[in-house]
């Protein structure tokens, strides 16, 4: 084998060869294998913590451009070019600062919650696909629903959060974190069945298998409902009620401090991360690009790559966007993307089994009238909320005349 | 000889009993709510090692992201969470002595029936067992009654509750 | 092995990786504490009230109403799984589920419980 | 191996601690968390029973299915419920709401 083969499936020969090695010494199979996995999942496991020190001096560096700032910089610091160290410092100093505990607390709650949160973000990427075989930790396949169920425990993370701190800005952090969260899982449950139905497995490679034309072309206003639905769940602006820095202070953990907030914040830029990965499986194609059938080691390029590019999305919403106000922000969830999931999802059963009983079966010929119906949706999604608004404004307009008269 | 799943089963064993005495014992109700999230996860833990996956992540999905959430949030609701104290074991002894009566009953129950002293099949679980679920959902010679019937109870939970529960004027 | 004990491997990685950062700066963090510091911490301002408070009930309703949508999603799921080999009649079927909660979904919304007060 | 009577023992145990919840708990929330204690163990028995007896039908799925419904219909109109009552009388204490009406 050349080098270039080698390389071509880096993982994936690593893993042999380790595994090779460890035989070699003369362990039993069981214990190889085991081995191997547990040094993968440590690696799979440093990779999003390592990623994300670069990624919070990337979120400061483009936030602070959009703001006209400058960000994080190296003016009269050691934090390296382009201040690319900034995260690192970061880190150091929230490593070697007292933690600072609030006198009341419930002891056990009080520090379980943030090592909850990190664990639940971490555990996330066992199941995502970096590439055609082998490069996943473990292909569950109920793949997309373990995540979903995963973030079930980070509800909790907030309430314990929140609740162990004893302080009543932590408490209603977290009650309405949970309440803007708990409402906003539902279109996204409801958005992440349609690529569930049209792959027919919930299994992420089968998903990025399935995806010969990516979804988002094939059903865009789902993969619409999906993104806005995920900003939600991560909490980012414009949905950034759970930290409300000038209502609440700063939300459900306001009274952590040192490593323990480090963690809360490390959390949420895993969390980040994950959801554009997840995001990039759905509806971009996940590992899907040029000449990955050769080199599968180009998987990870690929979607990494996408994944990027839906975290940079999201950091844009990031720096450009105001807070939405909490009733707007349920009222949203509720009365616009929740229907709009559910009509969508019926729309896409039946014209998928319409043109399946068509006899459709070339995969752009199924996208095509796959896409002509979501954009009939989105017209009339789009007319409807023009005719609302229009009456809205003539109620206004009415009830400001009888304020003259 | 004891094999790794019995180790496995007993862990996520003591896991459930533990959250679930948790839930009885704990005086503060935010505890005894915290208990019962670590009983639905042993719980959970027990479904995979009896490879449901997907039930292992309904029962996160639902319990625990579901049931459990409300339940704090009614905790909090309530009662401005914290009369720490309450009379928690009023009829505790008269209670004890039924809950064990009954656990002493199925106890004999299940020793004294061979029957259920079986190792569960060898083969790996149907890996489309979730389709074959999916089309017995809906298929009419099979469970499509309590497939709509429990749509129309989703539907009655719906109002109902947000009938009771809203804010009277 | 098989996926299951895989899953359960890293999710012990995953607790280790959640335990590690706080325990490492506990070992190299310092350790003065001071009553002032125990303070609640509401921007400098003196507490006052009791601290916990009892939260509208409104947040309540949209959380009760959740959990019968999520209840509804995870039955979708494994119909979503079998949608592509199932007969058109069995499609009218889920969508009739569905169209039932959207009737539920359209009456609670007309009825203005989803309405912040 | 793992035989089957061990997990409808631990179920059995898990009922028992449910209902003993349900019965001596006092309040309210504390009742229905028994409850759902109660609604996992058949749960568990379910799924075991698929496990062990027929892993190739669907029926005990389905059940299992239904029951986890049932028991979130039960948790979201009970908890309802438990606040209109504590917004009537400030209290959840059973003992307490011993008035027929009020």
């Amino acid at each position: 084998m050349n080098v270039w083969q080698f390389l071509a499936d880096f993982f994936v020969n690593v893993g042999a060869w380790m595994g090779e090695l460890l035989s070699g010494w003369g362990l039993s199979p069981f214990w190889v294998s085991l081995i191997v996995k547990v040094v993968g999942g440590l690696a799979l496991a440093i990779g999003p913590l390592t990623a994300v020190l670069f990624l919070i001096w990337y979120a400061r560096k483009v936030i602070g451009r959009i703001q006209d700032r400058m960000g994080p910089t190296n003016d009269g610091t050691a934090a390296g070019p382009f201040a690319l160290l900034q995260a690192v410092a970061d880190a150091i100093k929230m490593l070697t600062k007292e933690f600072v505990f609030p006198k009341e607390r419930d002891r056990v709650v009080f520090l379980i919650a943030p090592v909850l949160a990190v664990a639940v973000a971490v555990a996330v990427w066992a199941v995502i696909p970096f590439g055609p075989q082998g490069m996943q930790f473990v292909d569950l396949n109920i793949g997309v629903f373990y995540v979903v169920a995963l973030a079930s425990l980070a509800f909790f993370a907030m309430l314990m959060a929140g609740w162990s701190s004893h302080n009543k800005y932590a408490n209603l952090g977290a009650f309405r974190a949970v309440s803007m969260i708990v409402s906003y899982e539902i279109p996204q449950m409801l958005a992440l069945l349609v690529p569930v139905m049209l792959a027919g497995s919930m299994g992420m490679q089968g998903l990025v298998r399935a995806q010969e034309v990516p979804f988002i072309v094939m059903v865009p206003v789902p993969a619409l409902i999906y993104f806005l639905a995920m900003t939600a769940e991560v909490g980012r602006l414009p949905f950034e009620q759970a930290e409300a820095d000038a209502e609440i202070v700063a939300g459900y953990f306001v009274e952590y401090s040192g490593m323990l907030f480090g963690a809360f914040y490390l959390a949420e830029f895993i969390n980040n991360l994950s959801a554009s990965f997840v995001f990039t499986v759905l509806f971009l194609g996940g590992w899907r690009g040029p000449w990955v059938e050769q080199a599968p080691v180009l998987g990870l390029v690929w979607i990494s790559l996408k994944a990027f590019l839906v975290f940079t999305l999201l950091t844009f919403f990031w720096g450009a966007m105001p807070r939405l106000r909490i009733d707007h922000i349920l009222g949203f969830s509720w009365k616009f993307l929740t229907p709009l999931a559910l009509v969508m999802l019926v729309v896409v059963a039946l014209v998928d089994k319409a043109v399946q009983a068509a006899g459709l079966t070339s995969p752009w010929g199924r996208a095509g009238w796959l896409f002509l119906a979501n954009a009939a949706v989105a017209l009339v999604t789009v007319a409807l909320l023009y005719r609302a608004e229009r009456r809205q404004q003539a109620a206004r307009e009415a009830r400001r005349f009888a304020i003259v008269r | 000889m004891i094999t790794v799943q019995q180790v496995v089963f007993a862990l996520f064993a003591v896991l459930t009993l533990g959250g679930a005495i948790g839930v009885v014992a704990a005086r503060k109700l935010f505890h005894a709510a915290l208990w019962m999230v670590l009983a639905f996860f042993g719980v959970a833990g027990l479904y995979l090692l009896l490879e449901a996956p997907f039930f292992a992540a309904l029962q996160l999905f639902i319990y625990i992201g579901g049931i459990a959430v409300l339940t704090v949030m009614a905790i909090m609701v309530t009662r401005g969470i914290m009369k720490p104290k309450e009379p928690v074991f009023t009829y505790a002894i008269g209670a004890a002595g039924t809950a064990l009566a009954f656990l002493v009953m199925l106890g004999l129950f299940i020793f004294k029936t061979p029957v259920w002293d079986v190792a569960a099949p060898t083969g790996e679980v149907d890996p489309n067992g979730l389709r074959a679920l999916g089309q017995a959902l809906v298929s009419p010679s099979a469970y499509l009654l309590p497939f709509e019937v429990a749509s129309v109870l989703l539907l009655a939970v719906l109002v109902g509750a947000l009938f009771i529960a809203r804010e009277k004027e | 092995m098989s996926q299951y004990a895989l899953i359960g491997v890293y999710l012990i990685i995953a607790l280790i990786f959640g335990v590690a950062p706080p325990l490492l700066a506990w070992f190299l963090s310092p350790k003065k504490p001071n009553p002032y510091k125990g303070e609640v911490y509401e921007s400098g301002i003196k507490t006052f009230g009791p601290t916990w408070i009892r939260f509208k009930p409104q947040y309540y309703l949209f959380a009760l109403a959740f959990l019968v949508f999520d209840v509804e999603a995870a039955l979708l799921l494994p119909w979503a799984v079998a949608y592509l080999w199932l007969p058109l009649y069995a499609v009218i079927e889920a969508v009739i589920f569905i169209l039932i909660l959207v009737f539920g979904l359209v009456y609670v919304w007309r009825r203005g419980w989803l309405t912040w007060m | 191996m793992v035989p089957l009577s061990w997990y409808l023992l631990l179920a059995a145990a898990l009922f028992a601690i449910g209902l003993y919840a349900v019965m001596a708990r006092r309040n309210l929330i504390g009742m229905l968390m028994g409850l759902e204690l109660m609604l996992n163990a058949i749960n568990l028995n379910l799924i075991a029973f698929w496990r062990y007896l027929s892993p190739a039908t669907v029926r005990f799925r389905v059940l299992a299915i239904i029951v986890l419904v049932v028991a979130a219909g039960e948790a979201a109109v009970g908890l309802a419920l438990i606040v209109a009552v504590f917004r009537l009388r400030e209290t959840e204490n059973v003992d307490e709401l011993n008035l027929l009406r009020w």
